[in-house]
């Protein structure tokens, strides 16, 4: 995918310039084709001129990357400079998630869209907080609402999500292990089920005739 | 005591998280275990969360509750009849595949969260426009009515940061299998000896106590401190002191009582043991 | 000022690295002495980099230039390209607002006054960045100071914002919705169980609280 180091010929130094410039301004990656309309030039040869950019950037050694995520291209720093980056971010982009936020991150982004209960149903417990977390960071958003009963609101990732995990799209989502595949596992039963059933269903031993001031309890 | 458990209450994200980690910690493999292995130290935790003033969440209890009939099974003599319980079985296998489905979803949550650790260092340019040009920027349009926006507010405003560790089940507790436990053998004396689930819990006004007097009773059960009968199934639970006891006198419901404070003590006393070993 | 084409000797790659990283990144003008301390540099040293990269972007004609401005050093985009420039940004995304800056257009409105700490304690997360792109589209402004240590900087919503809303002034804001259409606290528990269980937790069993005793539980 990277162009070998030869940066001269297919990179037009006004076309260079002018990406460079406007990736300099981009608030969330910039799609090939959205470039090539402002530019007035093929889509192909933005995209051929911005991978040779990348290249030309890690050649150089340079303190920035260009990369392709989430459906666009962006600025980033290299990460070999990231001691000295964190100075000057005083946040983290997103701190650090808690499990329940990230179990939660995990279901929203392979079962999307998906609703709160349904997450919930799966964490086993309340999954509000962590979606709440989520909506707060940007990295889910409300996507529609379900056609049921209620109209449950519908939860998906976001751009955001896919450039904080540098993926280009959701389909580069690692797939998930089949758990299902495998056998269930027995359940030994010494005693039988049926057995325990049944002694449940017997008719009560004795003490039948309670006397009737059951009626006073309630 | 509860200082010799290991799992401690708040480091695992919910009933599902706790089963698995319970496993984790007998070096069982998922795929091998019999899940009814590890009621007893399911409950114990369920019980420090009580203690300790958590809600004992729904969701708990239901997994308790499927955890006890397991084991009640396991525990019962072996008859002439081998077939397994339909129901009972079905139950299992519901709790187990949500148990498969929640590990791999906390697997895939830790891989996301890898990835995220791992990808920290590029950060991307976010840096406001140069005045010239923010100046030509068109204008904003703001996606929401005056009524969107407040109702915006009101979500947010009500929300509250998401708690540090998960505690966003945290709320006062509604009632320990302990204490639905005496609700059920009081009313039982209250009684005469004789009542349905329905009058023994009729002052239950939440879920989660329902659940928590019908763990007491399985308790009781279990205790042969009472009997139960259901003429089929989803009918009518009728409660009743176990044969030969005498209702109207105070001994039933102090025995009762001594039988599920020795039981909670056994208990303990076994996790003590299992977590040391 | 500017150094000769010559960059090789006094730009160490790794101090470009970091200072262009660090570049990337910054939000206002960074001073060389500043940036000396973070790298464990001489200031002079830092001075030298600087110069020798805005020569070294100057001859190569990238899209971005160094600047030194305010007593501070920032990236800008290059003035040769700022036709490119301006037509991505006024054709770009119309200013849409993302989830987390209407979260905080919320917050703000309903809250004005509030300082952006008091903001971030509500949502959860860090909100500079949602602020800051508030401020930038006019949204939201400095309304003043809190009078508190540190006197942390007070936000409004702006005349702007009650015309985009079609609002006369901030009286006409939709009241919020009433709080009870969230779930219910839990209920307390029935009355009885905790003397019940107080008597279990009481030492001998006397004995004589038999059935007489019950009725006083009801």
């Amino acid at each position: 995918m990277a162009e070998p180091a030869g940066r001269g010929p297919e990179l037009d130094p006004q076309l260079r310039k002018a990406l460079e410039a406007i990736l300099l301004v981009v608030e969330e990656p910039v799609a090939a084709s959205t470039l090539a309309q402002v530019l007035e030039v093929a889509t192909d040869e933005v995209e051929a001129a911005l991978r040779a950019l990348r290249a030309e950037y890690v050649d150089d050694g340079r303190g920035f990357v260009l990369r392709e995520v989430a459906g666009g291209w962006r600025l980033y720093t290299d990460p070999g400079a990231a001691a000295y980056v964190e100075r000057f971010v005083v946040h983290g982009r997103s701190g650090r998630l808690s499990q329940a936020a990230l179990e939660t991150l995990a279901i929203v982004a392979y079962k999307q869209p998906i609703t709160r209960t349904q997450v919930s149903e799966i964490r086993g417990v309340d999954a509000d907080g962590a979606i709440r977390s989520l909506l707060a960071r940007g990295l889910v958003e409300e996507v529609g609402r379900e056609a049921s009963p209620g109209q449950p609101v519908l939860y998906g990732t976001t751009g955001l999500f896919l450039e904080s995990m540098g993926l280009a799209d959701l389909g580069q989502l690692a797939p998930l292990p089949d758990s299902t595949s495998r056998p269930l596992p027995p359940e030994p039963p010494p005693g039988g089920y049926k057995a325990a059933r049944r002694r449940l269903d017997a008719p009560a031993p004795g003490g039948g005739d309670g006397p009737d001031g059951a009626d006073d309890v309630t | 005591m509860a200082s010799s458990y290991h799992v401690a209450v708040g480091s695992f994200e919910g009933p599902f998280d706790l089963l698995l980690q319970l496993i984790a910690r007998h070096k069982l493999d998922i795929y091998e275990v019999a899940l009814a292995q590890i009621t007893d130290d399911y409950l114990t935790v369920v019980a420090e969360m009580g203690q300790l003033n958590l809600e004992v969440a729904t969701d708990f209890l239901v997994v308790a509750a499927t955890l006890l009939e397991l084991k009640a099974a396991r525990l019962l003599p072996d008859e002439d009849e081998p077939e397994l319980d339909e129901l009972t079985l079905e139950a299992r296998d519901l709790l187990y595949a949500r148990l498969l489905d929640y590990r791999t979803f906390k697997q895939a949550g830790q891989a996301l969260g890898d990835r995220l650790r791992a990808l920290a260092g590029y950060v991307p340019r976010a840096v406001p426009l140069e005045p010239h040009l923010a100046r030509l920027r068109p204008p904003v349009k703001l996606p929401v009515t005056p009524a969107g926006l407040a109702e915006v507010a009101a979500r947010v405003l009500a929300a509250g940061p998401e708690p540090g560790v998960d505690l966003s089940h945290l709320q006062p507790v509604w009632m320990t299998v302990e204490e639905a436990a005496v609700v059920v053998v009081e009313g039982l004396v209250r009684a005469g000896g004789r009542a349905t689930f329905d009058q023994l819990t009729a002052g239950c006004r939440h879920r989660v106590e329902l659940v928590a007097c019908f763990l007491a009773l399985l308790e009781l059960y279990r205790l042969a401190q009472v009997d139960v009968e259901q003429r089929e199934n989803f009918d009518t639970l009728t409660v009743t002191t176990a044969e030969g006891a005498d209702p109207t006198r105070g001994d039933w419901a102090q025995a009762a009582f001594a039988a599920l404070q020795s039981s909670t003590d056994a208990d303990r006393g076994r996790s003590r043991v299992t977590a040391g070993g």
